[in-house]
């Protein structure tokens, strides 16, 4: 074992622990007043119960003994035989207790990024029930086939660096998903919905920001090159998105602040599959084109009158699926040997392959969610009553304000 | 000339303001205020134990027009706000003002509230 | 109708509240200002100067009754915020209201002030 | 007595403050809204779309002094406020008041709004 | 000397620096808004004060050459003798300098919590005469007995891995001794004191949790497998904690933010001494303890009358004691061969020296701090008086507000 | 190549970049609602735009193959012979892309400061001209100069640990002259303009502190006993200067959170180019002198009646000249064998050519940062009109509100 791998791949699994609650602060910043704690709420009870549910038998379900190429065992239940000694396959120079810890954090932010499709209607213990099952459904098998030893995408030689597929398209995919099932805010279309504190999206994004750095650098799972170079284009594509977004709304009106910090955002997902296998001048195409694509897609959701209220779907599924499609034009085994050389390089089958497991990602979670969102309105209900939606989630479900303020 | 003040939900401001903008009535003040009408309070959490929290938030919207045109206003509000069955839909009260000056020009009363001079 | 515009502090607002609900005055409306009576200011630091801010926190506490009842109102005030005898103990203003909506009704006047058309 | 209510740009506050204080006026409570008067509105930005927000931050400034004094008060903030030729330099709004209380002493009406009772 | 330990432990003390400042923003949350800037300032001021203490002579005073197992000598003053080579006992590993620095910091965190039993009407210039005070006569010979080397309680064979009784108890007792002393706040159990923003509570909860791993893990001053162990266990707890209280508040009402915030914290708190001696089902079962003691004893302690503020003693001093117990209990040489076997593993040994340490604690701290507190409170006061509590202590004692709104 | 230097540098970094939006909170906090987001945006766009320029040209300029000792070639555009080997004479044991990155860190907040002289009245367009212009033709020169490869004040012997010549006295001194340029805010002098948040600023200070230990340990380049040493006289120097702002303000009236706050960042400042060389009373002495110093230069500064918007001259220009001096004074080998011996241990040279370095910052800094602001001003306009700045730049130049509230 190596104490440098170590000290920086448990410096990033705190460095993303910071993220879900980012998440939270980003996201409760664009609703209104009344709703704002339940938005953060989302967030951190993802923190609190996916921990629990993947010590218990998350990560065994993700990671462990390979079953048929599709699942882990539970031999692994309640992290029984995962211990110090690393494991050779997944991290030969850290515990393999880090390995397991780091992939929490990733567990964790998932379904907290879907949240935004729930926020301002979705009733608490619905939310709660969701996301056991979607993380247990939908994120453990994905993880499984993705990065489980023996799993059949891993197999079929499919790059996701810090997780753009697994991650970023299962949980945009989910929301909008979600968002067909779950029934609009009252007054959508009609009412303006000011968000609340774009100084609160605004903190928020730079602690997304900054813990990203641990999601994409940590993911190299030692302090090498690698790990220093995917916080290199991490940072680039960021900075890329942001100008890119800034640009295209002072075209149309004026830079926003929102806009940027949603740019930011875009850029850092469209980099996570790609940040370790591609060069710096990539890094920033990927930056620009994950902005252009996430831009359109929130117009033309808007265009679909779905209330996928905070845009999931084109921030996070869509950057997420331009990432790793533009993982199979980008990498380079020049920039990573442990990757592989993409279509610029003249090799057509990563990026056939890069396409297969973005379709498969979209079909898997669509499917899965409808199912999950869909049984879970039919029997527990998934939105609260419009007297709740109209005092707001706050009071009706927390019983709580944001600020006390006559 | 009356001053109209009426106490609405958050959501229906855009709404009285745009049918308010429609009619005429361009010059208006908001504010942020909580209150209660004939119903109940609703109890809040504080750690173990509970409080009472009995208001919820409402937006006031002060608005001062001449004596002939008072009706009109509050007949949009209600309409408007009225669409609306469920509790707290809100109130109006209308009350009189003596004399009324623009700080700019220093026009006193119904030329203070109008366009007019602007131009 | 009268409309009371008691400037009171925060602290007292929880009391004044039940004293006037025990009294059946429910409908009400509270919003948050600042101001002075006839006191001083005080000053603030800004890094490595002073400013002065002379303002305190208040709660303003406005409410609309039936011509009969405001003395009753009045009173309750009084003799809660009373009790502290410090100086800030508040303010109270009296005004005429010419009309009350109940916009979810559309009743006017007392008939709007009173709970009956609830049930 | 009457009630002034007026609504001035946060940048004027100190400067109608500190004249009021210098002509004796001390007593007196301001709050935080928005409005706008006959200008028109402004549109913000949304993510990859856009929404209107017309109203501005202003301050309202509201002050009760004897029906002697209106006059000299309204003149003040006026003088102040209309320094500033631009749009948006404010309204003042006055009103009657039927009574005044300070809670502290009990005094009513114009005893209640001078500082003798103080010493 | 490794430098990957001593990455870690660097990055550990950062990451603890920012929980001091973190405890000020979860009080601030809590108190009214006037008293917003001086709770945060409370704990601010710790931060800068007992830094300087502690390179003076706090740290010699607890890690200095031992005289009599009672407290450290003062041949350390200004750190004279202490630097870059390692101290074999301490940390062989890192420089004696770094072991200094992340000690530091807990030096520094432990007076600022005891600040929630004060706020709303403490006098500024008394608390940091308090704390000077507390620091040096209550904090610095606790340590030196615990962790100093000598140290009677370190030498019967007590475990604290990372300060739940010197740390935690300490204060929480200190907490409720100096709510008896201090003057309770103006209309205590006839208003509501309405906390004004539970989104800073919930941020500075969120900067704790993060903050925490380099508390619990860092304390392993190496980055090695018990260093990943603590943090997992801590995660766990952290997260056990926040559900039972979610969970409680629910039964009784709703699932306030208010109760994950501090449920969150508690877990924390009580996992602190067992961190790096406890498997994970033994976490989750040591932050549902500690939920479950914390409830009840703010119960208790409304029930009582005292203005006992910000609950300390409930949430720092009561799972505190529950944790140094339950390290008596579950701990484990299989999970770390420096521990020690606990009652469950026959070893009856260290349970009872786990609980005359926790008596020992708590009867130190409470004396101790009866004297400090009743001494200023005889010659220089320690609240401030009715008038200046009414304006509030952000306008009274630092001339300012937290928010500039007419 | 070395895991644990490597595991810290990146660590570092990631500090930092959290620095660049905690000066955009820090100043947010200062300046009137209206101005809020637009404040924190000044800096949030260095982050983006200067990541950009860093990569393409600007670290080349800085760092790349010296021309004439006065400013690095082209070689290296677009990190181009940039990679994993380490480069022997900038650090050793980490990949060259690590200390490129770092490197960033300081290109990136170097403008941001500068920020706080424009706020409330800058053109949003002006602002991102204006620093591009300055980092190119200011900072990368002056970074090559003291730190590059064959600089001359290098090659002088001068030491300025992690920036105080290069980082804070020229954006101090650019923003004094900056301010000379851009025209005053309407009312100055007249009207009070009250900070509207002092909760943001402290916790932008808070984000600071934290960040800085990565800024001034990080710049040891490895997890040594320098680092260690670095970090520790940090924290030091900040509390110093804090404790004797809170005393300085509590004489003249009361102990203020903003000068609190104020006077950590003067300590972090000042300490910056002295910190790995210097012992812990020196670094007490030098946080003492860094508050007095800016102390008395923003009451200097507002009897010049320049409005300066936010006294980045006073806490960065000033504060930074008495810590480049003060490491004349204080340096010693005993400390740091890499570094030098100061004044007080004999060596005169030492002194004088830190004195040198000050003037040619100043000078440097002072010159060109008005021909940049000075062609702005004439072409393209720096400053917003008079109804712009009253309706305040969030809607003007963002067309967005800070809060939304009726
Ligand atoms: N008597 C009153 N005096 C002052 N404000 C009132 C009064 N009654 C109602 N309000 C205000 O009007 C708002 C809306 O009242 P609403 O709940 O619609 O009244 P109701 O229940 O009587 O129909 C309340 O939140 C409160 O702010
Ligand atoms: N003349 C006035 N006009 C408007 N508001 C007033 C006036 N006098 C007092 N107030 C309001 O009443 C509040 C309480 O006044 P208070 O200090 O109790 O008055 P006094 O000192 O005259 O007894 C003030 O903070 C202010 O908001
Ligand atoms: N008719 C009105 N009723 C209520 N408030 C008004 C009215 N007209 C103006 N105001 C308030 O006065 C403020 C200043 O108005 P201003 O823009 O100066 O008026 P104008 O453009 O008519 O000169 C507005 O922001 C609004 O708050």
């Amino acid at each position: 074992m190596n104490t440098g791998d170590i000290a920086w791949v448990l410096m990033s699994s705190c460095l993303i622990m910071l993220m879900t609650p980012a998440v939270g602060l980003f996201y409760g910043g664009m609703v209104r007043r009344k709703n704002l704690l339940s938005t953060i709420m989302l967030s951190f009870s993802v923190l609190i119960v996916i921990t629990l549910q993947w010590v218990l038998f998350g990560y065994s379900l993700s990671f462990g003994p390979d079953k048929g190429h599709l699942i882990g065992g539970l031999e692994w239940f309640a992290l029984n035989g995962v211990g110090e000694m690393p494991h050779a396959v997944y991290a030969a120079t850290i515990p393999h207790m880090a390995f397991m810890m780091f992939q929490m954090k990733f567990a964790v932010i998932t379904p907290a990024l879907i949240s935004g499709a729930f926020v301002e209607r979705v009733r608490f213990s619905a939310f709660l029930i969701f996301m056991v099952l979607w993380s247990t459904l939908v994120y453990d098998p994905m993880a499984h086939w993705m990065w489980g030893e023996g799993g059949w995408l891993r197999n079929l030689g499919a790059l996701d660096f810090a997780g753009g597929t697994v991650i970023h398209i299962t949980s945009g995919v989910a929301a909008l998903t979600a968002a067909l099932v779950i029934r609009k805010r009252k007054g959508y279309g009609r009412i303006n919905y000011e968000p609340y504190s774009i100084v609160l999206t605004l903190l928020g994004s730079i602690l997304l920001w900054f813990g990203w750095f641990g999601f994409n650098g940590g993911s190299a799972l030692a302090a090498n090159g690698v790990a220093v170079h995917a916080i290199i284009t991490t940072n680039v594509a960021a900075a890329a998105s942001a100008l890119t977004w800034m640009i295209i709304s002072w075209r149309s009106h004026r830079p926003g602040v929102m806009g940027v910090a949603t740019g930011t955002v875009v850029g850092l997902v469209a980099i996570t599959p790609a940040c370790g296998y591609v060069g710096i001048l990539p890094a920033i195409i990927i930056g620009i084109g994950g902005a252009l694509t996430s831009y359109s897609c929130i117009l033309l959701r808007n265009k679909w009158n779905i209330d996928e209220t905070l845009d999931v779907w084109a921030c996070h599924g869509m950057a997420g699926t331009w990432g790793a499609i533009a993982t199979g034009i980008f990498a380079s085994k020049a920039i990573n040997p442990n990757g592989a050389d993409g279509l610029m390089y003249g090799n057509v089958n990563l990026f056939l392959v890069q396409l297969a497991s973005v379709v498969v990602a979209w079909v898997f979670s669509a499917a899965m969610t409808f199912l999950i969102a869909k049984a879970i309105s039919k029997t527990w209900g998934l939105s609260v009553g419009e007297a709740e939606e109209e005092v707001g989630l706050d009071i009706s479900q927390h019983g709580e304000e944001a600020y006390a303020s006559v | 000339m009356k001053k109209i003040e009426a106490i609405i939900k958050e959501e229906n401001l855009d709404a009285v303001k745009d049918a308010l903008e429609a009619a005429g009535f361009i010059g208006m003040t908001v504010y942020s205020v909580k209150g209660r009408g004939m119903g109940g309070g609703i109890t809040l959490e504080w750690r173990a134990g509970t409080y009472k929290v009995d208001f919820l938030h409402k937006i006031m919207l002060m608005i001062v027009v001449p004596e002939s045109d008072y009706q009109k206003v509050v007949d949009i509000i209600v309409e408007i706000c009225r669409a609306d069955v469920a509790s707290g839909a809100g109130k109006i009260f209308v009350s009189t003002v003596d004399e009324v000056i623009r700080i700019r020009t220093g026009e006193r009363n119904e030329a203070a509230l109008t366009g007019s001079s602007r131009a």
